[in-house]
């Protein structure tokens, strides 16, 4: 399976999402620079973490701009899974491949550290390796994760089981209905604040995220068995 | 030339950490009178000459980057300055 | 606006307008024998900042030569952006630390992110990829509002730089004194890796070479000293010269990424951060190192604002800018390889064999100045020193034991002391694992970075107790070195090298510049024992309010290397049933202490004695044990002493320990005697850890039911859950702050 | 009671990243009309009653918590609104 680390001026957490998926999942994996204007050949494509443009105006208004944006938006039409962790959440946001918006912590402060998600729905193609309800441990690290949509679409996002992780006991950004993750309505993007990337390796601290990728490699590889 | 100020603000219905912070800290100075504080952007754009209507090209600009409409409402107001 | 209203030589000479710009009488003669004519105000600018003592060292230079700066593995010592020691394979670590005191007291967040800024600058413009940052700093007591705004803003502030940027903040140190009231201090450390092939220097080589300005485009920021010239050169006033930059981790993002695409080119001769001076400092170094010149057109210089005046230029302090020198006939291939990171790359001059910094503005030569003098040559002085009548006082006192009535109630106090509390606040601001290579996040002695592809791993930290160099600065001063390096030790990593921040008062008072030598002196003994260089450092004077200096504060920042990842070691107790151990001797010592301090509100009498050579002992014997994989925590003794110690090596565990002590029940559980450390082992290991670190006392155990017990041969001296200490220690800052 | 609208912008000479990064977007969005951008604050208060002159109180929030007056200006307009 081929996957796609989208690289914008002022991502930072590419080379972590890039070096999971081929040291920790063993997967083939490319850099992909934000000008480019073809995604042929990949498989699944992340939009990592950092601050594209510096966050400046909005966190990812500018990067939804990129060209890579109308080929990422073709990928996610045609049913590929998309994934942006953190920074790659708010582009997916602005860009509107996901419903609502960020605003700052509810604590006006950058938070870093490991917490605590449950698996609200592990029938998605992001979470069929977990347990349903099941707890993992995953660190965040913004400053802007505090989710926000109006009740409509938050009642569209539980209709749908489109909540795939949220905050386990304490929230820690004030997003409604504790949201740490959705998907759109057709399962194939996703969004998180928590990165996965960075808990794929006991050696700092814990691999509750590796999951989540070997997830992505089995639905894909059932529906590929299944096409074939 | 033309001197265009935004403002894009938090729709109502949204809550604002950043108000909320700033006027507790102004409670905690002293200020106790001031009872609510909302928090906005206010940018200033200068347009040299446009072919255009200034106004659409603003509303466009408002629309497609500088608000997210989503959480946040915008208006603006045109200034045309007279080169000296 | 032009240049004409600039002031004449003969008006800078006789109305001695050059004392506006901190150039005594005596320099200005030097500059006119240096000239064989007057100097322009474009050229008594020039020489302004480089003879600064910020950038020439001037009162500091004879005191800097007694540091030991070399060694078998240095690559670089003192004089580049920062130092490089070779850690084997082909690789090198490069650090250094730099103060940004003066900016973060007028403008917290903005001073605090642009010193960060400009340490990351320091080492990526060696060639290196910086891989974490830390910082030390101090601030008056939490208690006034402005203190609290000073901390929260600087924090806000080095979070907001090094997050943007994407380099982990692995590790720190703050204190909290009422000596930083009135002028905190923020000094900020970036540590890179780097290829030995790799490595660069700041040195314009090669005549007819092009001199390339890439980065941020020049504003009129941070432009001080001629104050007075502003209003003669324009009638917009002094709101146009912020004394205060501020920082755009954006665009030094893509600067960084930039430069280290450019040390792969084999067209790049030499590179230099514009930091303080701007891009006075970098041309005229550059040149002097190289032994040649420097000829450049102003008009090129990408600016930001309209009409700016040479001297203007050359004094803007403007962030995220490099000035580079490349091989002729290359340079379309630079201004390429920026514009892929949307970067202006401008050629701006050339290297010449003539030795002179000469600038051309609109046409004119607006300066010609040998570089040497600006740069090599600037003067220095012996400035004379004093011992000050405290010190004697102290030194005559004796040893003093402060009584306490409630043991668990003075420990639950000293965890609740702001500099001893935990700072999960501030280091929950900083992401400290973006990159994924932090094996030991910020929260135990040490933090380690793994070296990705390897088996090693780099440890890291901070430190300087600078009460203890108040009451003896060279005693204080080995100190803040020792302590440095048990905390490499401790996370099972032999000490490398150190980097040093010397933060001091005004250093024309000879008490003052006495404090300055005896800790420099103290700290190039310790050096030279532990065997760490000092491979570069900074300096930073005149850090005074109202007359009263801040504590001599030489921030020690050292780096160790761990072999092996299996050897990566924490603080904290690791199992039920560990035995736990203390190596050391504890004596009555408080001066300087926490319990002091708590006791009587201020600190007086002997700082605690560090004997070298025990200490030395100690470290290689833990370092020994850890690799002999017989250590399972270690942990120094510090702030509090033993009872602090434990405390927090059960914090964000589920286990308790049971603690048996003799002697003096508050000396053995407060007092601050140096050369400490707890260590648990597995029982299994006793025999073999007992005849191999032979001073080391066992005082107890590890147990699982989150108490903390510790007693005397006849009483139980603290009986504590665990949870109540931790609530304790937890809750300080943040409720300080509320 | 009383609305007032609080501008702060950065000072003339300092830098402005966002104001920068927002321009370049615009024109690589074609819209090369807007020729400079510069980003700042805006704050409305809610000032039920006051003691003191509301001018005074504003002033003194803005120099005190409002502005960085080291790289901020800042300017405010109040508006009295009648209860309905
Ligand atoms: N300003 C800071 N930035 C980042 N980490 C910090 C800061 N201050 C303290 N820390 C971290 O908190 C922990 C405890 O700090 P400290 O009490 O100074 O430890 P020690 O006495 O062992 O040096 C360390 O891991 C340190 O790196
Ligand atoms: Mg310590």
């Amino acid at each position: 399976m081929r996957f796609a680390v989208i690289v914008f001026p002022g991502s930072n957490c590419d080379i972590d999402m890039f070096h999971a998926i081929k040291d920790e999942l063993g997967e083939e994996v490319e850099y992909v620079w934000h000008d480019q204007d073809s995604l042929e050949g990949f498989d699944a494509i992340l939009l990592p973490g950092g601050f594209s443009y510096g966050d400046y105006l909005r966190c990812g208004a500018i990067a939804r701009f990129s060209n890579v944006m109308k080929e990422i938006i073709k990928a996610a039409e045609a049913g590929k899974p998309v994934l942006g962790v953190c920074n790659g959440f708010q582009i997916l946001l602005e860009a509107g491949l996901l419903p609502g918006a960020m605003r700052r912590n509810e604590s006006l402060k950058f938070i870093c550290k490991p917490v605590e998600l449950k698996i609200e729905n592990n029938e998605t193609m992001f979470s069929g390796s977990y347990r349903q309800d099941e707890v993992i441990t995953v660190p965040i690290a913004h400053g802007e994760g505090n989710y926000y949509c109006d009740e409509e679409t938050l009642a569209r996002l539980e209709e749908n089981n489109q909540i795939v992780f949220t905050y386990n006991g304490e929230n820690p950004n004030g997003s409604i209905s504790n949201i740490a993750g959705i998907t759109n309505e057709k399962g194939n993007v996703l969004g998180m604040m928590p990165h996965p990337e960075r808990a794929v390796d006991s050696l700092l601290g814990g691999a509750d995220g590796l999951k989540l990728f070997q997830s992505i490699v089995r639905s894909w590889r059932e529906s590929n068995v299944v096409k074939a | 030339m033309f001197k265009v100020k935004v403002y894009v603000t938090l729709r109502e219905s949204v809550l604002d950490p950043q108000g909320v912070a700033v006027k507790n800290s102004l409670h905690s100075l002293n200020f106790s009178e001031i009872e609510d504080v909302r928090i906005g952007k206010y940018m200033e754009l200068t347009i040299e000459k446009s072919e255009r209507p200034v106004e659409e090209v603003v509303k466009e600009a408002c629309e497609k980057l500088l608000a997210n409409t989503v959480i946040e409402d915008y208006r603006f107001e045109i200034e045309e300055c007279v080169a000296l | 606006m032009s240049l004409k209203l600039e002031p004449t030589v003969e008006h800078i000479k006789n109305d001695k307008l050059y004392r506006e710009m901190g150039i005594s009488d005596e320099e200005f003669a030097m500059i006119e024998k240096v000239l064989g004519r007057l100097p322009n105000f474009t050229e008594t600018g020039l020489f302004s900042v480089m003879w600064s003592e910020h950038c020439s060292y001037k009162n500091s230079k004879p005191v800097l030569k007694k540091f030991p700066i070399s060694g078998p593995k240095v690559l670089q010592g003192p004089g580049e952006g920062a130092g490089i020691v070779d850690i084997g394979d082909g690789q090198a670590v490069v650090f250094k630390i730099e103060s940004h005191n003066h900016p973060s007291a007028i403008e917290p967040y903005q001073g605090a992110a642009t010193g960060v800024g400009g340490i990351i600058r320091d080492v990526f413009s060696m060639g290196a990829r910086p891989i974490a940052l830390l910082n030390s700093l101090r601030f008056g007591e939490l208690t006034s509002p402005r203190v609290k705004y000073l901390f929260e803003e600087v924090v806000a502030g080095i979070a907001g730089y090094g997050n943007c940027i994407g380099i982990p903040t692995v590790g720190g140190e703050v204190q909290f004194d009422a000596a930083y009231e009135g002028n905190p201090l923020v000094n900020a450390m970036c540590v890179g890796l780097i290829n030995h092939e790799d490595i660069k220097k700041g040195q314009a080589h090669g005549v007819g070479n092009t001199v390339m300005y890439v980065g941020a485009k020049t504003g009129r920021d941070g432009i001080h000293g001629a104050t007075f010239a502003s209003e003669e050169l324009t009638d917009q006033s002094d709101e146009n010269r912020p004394a205060v930059q501020v920082g755009d981790p954006f665009m030094e993002k893509l600067l960084l990424e930039a430069c280290l695409e450019l040390v792969k080119s084999d067209a790049l001769v030499g590179i230099q951060d514009m930091g303080a001076a701007g891009l006075t400092s970098s041309s005229a170094e550059m040149a002097s190192k190289a032994g040649s010149g420097i000829e450049m057109n102003l008009d090129l210089v990408p600016q930001r604002e309209t009409g700016m005046t040479a001297y203007e230029m050359m004094l803007s302090e403007s962030q995220e800018r490099m000035l580079i020198v490349v091989k002729k006939g290359r340079e379309q291939e630079i201004v390429d390889l920026f514009s892929k990171y949307d970067l202006e790359a401008v050629a701006v001059g050339v290297v010449t064999d003539d030795k002179m910094l000469r600038l051309i503005h609109r046409g004119e030569v607006v300066a010609n100045v040998p570089a040497d003098a600006l740069a090599e040559e600037a003067p220095v002085y012996h400035k004379p020193s004093a011992v000050p009548a405290y010190f004697e006082e102290f030194q005559a006192m004796e040893n003093d034991i402060p009584s306490v009535d409630d043991y668990k109630e003075t420990l639950l106090a000293l965890l609740q002391q702001p500099t001893i509390a935990s700072k999960e606040w501030v280091y929950q601001q900083y992401d400290h694992m973006v990159r994924t290579n932090t094996v030991v996040s910020p929260g135990s002695d040490a933090a380690v970075v793994r070296i990705r592809g390897t088996r090693k791993a780099l440890a890291m930290t901070t430190d300087c107790n600078s009460r203890y160099l108040y009451l003896d600065p060279e005693t204080g001063g080995k100190i803040a070195v020792a302590e440095a390096a048990r905390n490499i030790v401790c996370s099972g990593a032999k000490p490398l090298a150190i980097t040093d921040c010397l933060n001091f008062g005004n250093p024309e008072k000879p008490e003052i510049f006495w404090q300055f030598e005896k800790a420099v002196d103290g700290m190039s003994e310790a050096c030279r024992v532990f065997e760490t260089p000092v491979i570069g450092g900074n300096v930073s004077l005149y850090n005074e309010t109202n007359g009263t200096a801040v504590y001599p504060t030489p921030v020690v920042g050292m780096v160790g290397l761990v072999e092996d990842l299996d050897h990566v070691t924490t603080q904290t107790f690791k199992q039920a049933g560990d035995l736990i151990y203390l190596l050391g001797e504890t004596k009555d010592e408080f001066g300087g202490s926490e319990l002091q301090k708590l006791t009587y509100g201020r600190i007086f009498g002997k700082a605690p004695e560090l004997d070298l050579t025990v200490e030395h002992k100690h470290q290689q014997q833990v370092l020994q044990a850890i690799r002999q994989g017989l250590v399972d925590s270690a942990h120094d003794l510090a702030e509090g002493g033993l009872a602090v110690a434990v405390s927090e090596s059960l914090f964000r565990t589920e286990l308790g320990a049971e603690i048996k002590l003799e002697g003096n029940a508050v000396s053995a559980l407060f007092s601050e005697s140096q050369s400490r450390f707890l260590i648990s082992i597995k029982k299994e290991n006793k025999e073999q850890f007992e005849s191999l670190v032979d001073a080391a006392t066992l005082i107890g155990e590890v147990t699982d039911s989150a108490t903390l017990k510790i007693s005397s041969a006849n009483e139980t001296l603290i009986l504590s859950q665990v949870t109540e200490l931790e609530k304790a220690w937890r809750g300080a800052i943040p409720c300080l702050l509320k």
